[in-house]
């Protein structure tokens, strides 16, 4: 049993913290948790909401139709269409200037309430947090709990405030009650996209981040920063993104592993130093969060439409990963394997996330293991020194396991390390020599593209493996994809891909590959208007998908609107 | 090392007969030999441009990478292991033009970093376009009107954003580069010395005649940390150009004012760290 | 037009309650309206950022373009019509950070552009962080040890780029904001005024009583056309911030020099040209 | 019956002039004529040549075999190797200090001569094209009229000492000669691809031109600004690659046809505003010139590495059409139809060239007629001001013939234009409305792209329309594709793309896929290392090229190695 409950109001009036503060109740309950955020690009005002479905049923995916809606602004009263039966909107009609006389809406005056306890307006989130979480019957020192949790960081005075919310919000004489099974596992942990993107980059020991501030992808960017000093992590915020990859660049040269993030806009300007990377073969990790494009597009919100850019980016033929996790735990898991494959294989990795996905929070058990590959392919100090013959664009010897010559570390050694972004001879120098060029492509192109792609894992399959109704995505369409193999009401299988550049080979991936030539309805789901994963599944595999979903109008897609266009398709 | 030729790596320079930066080139493995530094403890890197084929010619750590983009890649160099020492080789267009930008950051971020810019008023490389410093007026196949663009002082603005040591040489003076080469690079900071080079090929106005009738070496006789005498003294271009140092600060460097790496260099915490606390 | 409130568009502003932007917003139009400007004989163009927003609450033409990226199209579009009057506004990282190279560039074209620089010293839109005049030191999410660079004094620059006419003012002082927006639309040639905004969401340290304390008012005691004497002021900024005009000069602009455009605008000019004379 | 010459020596030993002069003397006697250069990038010194093939037979790509090498360096005297039977080295065994004894050696002492007559060695090349002039018998008027005008612009001495040179070279009593037939046509033009773009550009009347240099795009830059004066057009060189093309939207924006030239570093930087033209529909034609990556590569050498990285560039779903032109006239014909659809359909427009294409020269005949299509769609002045209800992104009304919004130039009526790189309203302000983006994709995204491609022509077919063997590729190869349909030893039909992306529609282009999927061998060829155009041809026609001939040193295909690579093949 899930419920699925709406906070809305204006930029400024506490959405988040609120929406936050329900995610951490019930997660530390030991309930399932999904919860995503929908907002505008403006800091105050305009029209905001925090989403969060929880129960004991799993969650990953946004759902169409809600039970309760917790409203600080008019706007939050016109989703009263998408409540389920018996559904209800808590606000305060005095602050909304504002009555409705159906039965649905309980008015509750939040601000008459504070003003009655010396209190001011500001806390009025907490006193509705307070009170919806005893319409659930939550005990309220769980409540406490929560918010003081989330205000740790304030004066005793102001906790004292809050608790004092509380207290009014949690006595309210409410008619409401919503039965909450009780909750069969321990506490969980919450993660978004941003922190498992962010647990990735220092467990891999990135060790230098600069970036230019673009949202969605500024949250790891900060994350990264607030554990700068525990991790010893240098980060440095960039004049421009053109000059955040090439300090990415320098620092990875010089031997730490070095990452950059961004968004679709500044990606575009860095689409030069990635082909520099692929050149001088100088790992790096790039975030690419994406938002609605083109150019500026919509700030906030999210869609998939980079897929094909991330894969094409960059002037001239070299080798990259792109990687587009599908939740939190891939987030960290694929930040792992783009350290691990860019050092060993020279290259930039690219992981593909979207503001649906680092904004949104999955919760997990306690005891999440996430197992990261840690392996250290740099030639350092003593190891350099005693290294026949350094060079360090040498030519393949295929008699050696990895036969690229190493990284090694500038000044850990007499010998020395070089490198240009022309095209060069062994040891990095101008070379103006067709056949020399042949033969550099032949191990910064051929054989890498040929061994990276053996390293790529095949898609996940999940549901019905006999339906013959096969549903495919990517990326953050992962929960989507989980929730809809799980629905009850269809036999449906699904399929999800994270590893999509270069796609799995044939041969890796033929139980996927099967399951879709042997269905009556393949249908590709995908986040974007011009069908980019659908354009590459087909052309890479010769197969060819029966319809498909698509949305762009920069929301994710929710459960239920997939579902029906399913139900649409067969 | 036994003679500053020991920096040689045997390649020969792809410049014209007559450029300047032979003259440049050979004082700067004079002054890396004077003072005493090894080939592995340095790291060159550049961006593209005649000037920037520099780190080719030398026998040291390198890395030429893109058109206008030095600095952040040896910002980057510098913070992961300021015990290198980093130097950057710049055309005129590379440094004011393309890279203007990280070149005003720069400025501000004061890593300790010594860039020399090959200041022959033209793009080289690429056949005799006006560059920044070009003066007004002057035509080229690029610049059809003439160029229209008043010509940058880079001085003036080095000065303007406070960086930490602003110096002026000539191809055509090599005792005076050298010592001001090793002053540049011993600077604690940010070291921008502008080094008016001579192009034999596209830039016939500027030729080694026309500087030797104007440049004079001058040694401050104003406190060198005093701004505005030193922005005062960076007017002074056109019958007479004065070469020397024309401002210095100790400001504290960028790798400095970042605590991380107060104790080691980055480099050398490499690790891969429990991620057990962040999850949660 | 009968009133200022006729640049009035009916979007009601995306910024925060008590945002600086709304006083200069009122008194940009406050000064067009006094000017006698039309319209539709008014480009507006900007960038990203929350004073980028300017254009989309006035009835002018506008085109609101790519973070850093409006000095560029500014220019084309003065280039491309001269009649048109071209007004550009931006954030301080905007134009300070992203587009510091086109800044620096224009400063040496000289367009006949107006461009009003919101200066809250940090990254409104993108929620706080340090921009490049954010003060040494302040500490912010993307800041963890601090802001690590010195902030960029933007008058000094324009000052030493023969910027040709530099003011500052302040969105606290509209009466002083709207004679200097005045004079800068009037000047030919490329305008910069840098406007301490106040940023109510993101800057609590930089709010209006600090400024209120520092602030006053100035008319230069020196020729505004001495480079130096402009310098020298601009330099003030601390415990007193002078509001005024710091320098101006009377370089021909960009589109004077432009000898195509001399009788005519270019966009009157478009045609499709007989070839014939080209194949050849 | 045509010949081979390759002219070689350092840079700044005047190759390029001695070349040209060739191409000029031979296409003025009514010769076909094609000539290309391989060159470094230095400007004094290393290795270049500039090679000509001309005759009575059609000419239009490199050969390998050549008939007369004149050589300044001594590298040049190592393509003995790729001389025809018959073939000869001019060079002077003093000047060289190397004398070769193999009788196709023939030392003719050019430094000496002009010693004797008291002119300086810088002659030398003038008097040795008098002295090949001379082996293929050309008529002496002719030689002087040549050099004249090559040199019209210098000083009557400079001009006297050329007629000695040229005196000098042609009296030399050289024993070789070589039969060359009489030209059956009047005097021929010759054009390479910078002036075919050039010409293109400003026929569709091209106001405004901003670049950066980078070669090999700066030639155009260049072209345009030497008949700036004459025709009326701004030329700006910007202090970046962002800064040019977002000059040129904005003077787009203001009412001008509007256009920007690069190659693929600078190309990089400018995909964020190729967005930005997606975005706020604010046509610009933009060249992309081709040369090797990735990075810096190698800056004056040719490849055709950046296709698919032109087609995908730029952030979010956004239409834009790709060109990539087969020769000079190609270069005009599609540079102009490149601005009428940019204006038309309001999107950037991309030509495609490479270093080969515009380096090279073709001859043409002497009333060659380039016909442009030119039509205004922008509303001025009168028309403006008259216009109902003018919103610059107005939703589509499917009853008009181009539905979408005119471009109105902003000044020239009372109402307002305004545009935006966020999502906007149809007034073109900011808007965070999810209907609204969809309305708009509707038009910007969905109408354009089934609109334009119907614009696109099919392939061109060459050599015998029923042969078996299909050799199929795109942009500069069109020379290599019309000789091998021309060869006389094996039947071959040849299939040339210039209209790249969109593709044009599989309706419009049956005859072209019907002979590929007929063939018994169907060989897709391109100058780049990853097949990118076959992946192109493949994914959207869904057929299957059985073999490929792919070169990427650097280094233009010629002729005589695709026909021995046919061979290998079948
Ligand atoms: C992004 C990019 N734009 C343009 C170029 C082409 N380019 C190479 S060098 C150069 C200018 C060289 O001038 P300068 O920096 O003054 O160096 P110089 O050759 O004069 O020493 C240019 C424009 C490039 N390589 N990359
Ligand atoms: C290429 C690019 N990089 C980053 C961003 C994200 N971004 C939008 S506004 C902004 C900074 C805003 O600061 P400022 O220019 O000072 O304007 P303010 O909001 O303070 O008025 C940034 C980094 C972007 N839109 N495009
Ligand atoms: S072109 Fe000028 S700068 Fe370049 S190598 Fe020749 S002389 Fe030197
Ligand atoms: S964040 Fe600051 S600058 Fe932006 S609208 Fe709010 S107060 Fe104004
Ligand atoms: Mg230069
Ligand atoms: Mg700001």
């Amino acid at each position: 049993m899930n419920y699925t409950i709406r906070i809305c109001g204006e930029a400024g009036q506490g959405i988040q913290t609120t929406g936050e503060g329900f995610s951490r109740l019930f997660s530390s309950l030991g309930y399932n948790v999904f919860s995503f955020q929908d907002y505008e690009s403006r800091i105050r005002g305009g029209h905001n909401f925090y989403q969060i479905t929880f129960g004991t049923d799993e969650a990953y995916a946004p759902k169409k139709f809600l039970d309760l809606i917790l409203t600080f602004d008019k706007r939050g009263l016109e989703y009263k269409d998408v409540l389920h039966r018996g559904g209800v909107v808590i606000y305060d009609a005095d602050s909304l200037r504002q009555s409705e006389s159906d039965e649905r809406f309980i008015n509750c005056p939040f601000r008459n309430m504070l003003k009655d306890a010396g209190l001011k307006n500001i806390f009025e989130n907490v006193l509705s947090f307070a009170l919806v979480s005893n319409i659930f019957s939550i005990d309220k020192k769980y409540v406490y709990k929560v918010i003081q949790d989330i205000f740790s960081d304030k004066s005793e005075d102001i906790l004292d405030q809050n608790m004092k919310a509380i207290d009014i919000g949690y006595n309210y004489d409410i008619k409401k009650k919503i039965d909450l099974p009780p909750s069969n596992s321990d506490s969980k942990i919450l993660l978004d996209g941003v922190k498992g993107v962010g647990i990735g980059a220092i467990g891999s020991g990135c060790k230098f981040y600069s970036a230019y501030p673009m949202t969605p992808s500024t949250g790891v960017f900060q994350y990264i920063g607030a554990n700068a000093e525990k991790y010893n992590i240098v980060v440095e915020q960039a004049e421009d993104e053109l000059s955040a990859i090439n300090m990415t660049l320098g620092a990875s040269f010089a031997g730490v592993r070095a990452m950059t993030g961004t968004s679709g806009g500044g990606f575009a300007l860095m689409n030069e130093a990635l082909s520099l990377s692929g050149m001088t073969e100088t790992p790096i990790v790039m975030l690419l969060s994406q938002r609605p494009g083109p150019a500026t597009g919509f700030p906030t919100r999210t869609e998939q439409g980079e897929l094909l850019y991330a894969i094409h980016a960059g002037h001239g033929d070299f080798p990259k990963v792109v990687f587009a996790p599908g939740d939190p735990l891939e987030c960290a898991l694929l930040t792992n394997k783009a350290f691990d494959l860019a050092e060993k294989y020279q290259i930039p990795a690219i992981v593909l996330t979207d503001q649906h996905l680092v904004d949104s929070l999955y919760s997990y058990e306690k005891d999440l293991k996430i197992d990261l590959k840690n392996q250290d392919y740099r030639l350092r100090s003593a190891e350099f020194e005693s290294y026949q013959d350094y060079k360090r664009h040498k030519f393949l010897d295929l008699n050696k396991e990895n036969p690229l010559s190493p990284l090694a570390v500038p000044g850990e050694g007499k010998q020395l390390v070089f490198t240009d972004s022309d095209e060069h001879d062994e040891e990095g120098h101008i070379t103006e020599d067709g056949e020399v060029r042949k033969k550099q492509l032949e191990r910064r192109y051929f054989w890498k593209i040929e061994n990276i792609r053996k390293e790529i894992s095949p898609p996940r399959i999940y549901g019905n493996k006999n339906s013959k109704i096969v549903l495919v995505g990517f990326g953050s369409n992962l929960g989507i994809l989980k929730e809809i193999a799980n629905n009850k009401k269809l036999s449906i299988c699904t399929i999800h891909y994270s590893e999509i550049f270069p796609l799995p080979l044939r041969e890796n991936s033929e139980e996927a590959l099967n399951k879709m030539l042997n269905a009556y309805v393949t249908i590709c789901i995908e986040n974007n208007a011009s069908g980019q994963f659908q354009k590459l599944i087909e052309s890479e595999y010769r197969l060819k998908f029966s319809n498909n979903i698509r949305k762009f109008d920069g929301r994710p897609f929710n459960y239920d609107e997939v579902l029906e266009g399913i139900y649409a398709i067969i | 090392m036994q003679s500053y030729k020991d920096f040689d790596n045997g390649i020969s320079p792809a410049w014209c007969p007559g450029c300047g930066n032979f003259g440049i080139l050979d004082t700067f493995k004079k002054a890396l030999f004077e003072l005493g530094i090894e080939p592995h403890e340095v790291t060159l890197v550049s961006g593209i441009g005649q000037s920037s084929k520099m780190p080719h010619y030398l026998k040291c750590n390198g890395f030429n990478g893109l058109h206008g983009r030095s600095l952040p890649v040896a910002t980057g160099i510098s913070v992961a292991n300021h015990k290198q020492k980093v130097i950057v080789f710049g055309g005129d267009g590379d440094t004011y033009g393309e890279g203007g930008n990280h070149l005003l950051h720069a400025f501000r971020r004061n890593p300790n970093i010594t860039l020399f810019v090959h200041n022959n008023e033209v793009y080289g490389l690429t056949k005799g376009q006006a560059s920044p410093t070009t003066e007004f007026g002057r035509h080229t196949k690029a610049q059809p009107f003439g160029a229209l663009s008043e010509p940058l002082n880079p001085l003036a603005l080095a000065i303007a954003m406070d960086c930490s040591f602003v110096a002026r040489s000539f191809s055509g003076s090599l005792d005076h580069l050298k010592e001001i080469m090793k002053m540049a690079i011993m600077h604690e900071g940010f070291a921008l010395v502008d080094i008016l080079q001579i192009c034999v090929s596209f830039n016939k106005v500027n030729n080694f005649e026309w500087y030797k009738n104007r440049i004079y070496e001058f040694n401050a006789d104003y406190d060198l940390n005093d701004r505005i005498k030193a922005f005062e003294k960076s007017q002074e271009f056109g019958d007479k150009i004065p070469l020397g140092i024309f401002y210095s600060n100790s400001r504290p460097t960028f790798e400095k004012n970042m605590p991380i790496i107060k104790d080691k260099t980055l480099v050398s915490m490499q690790n891969f760290p429990d991620i057990k606390p962040l999850i949660c």
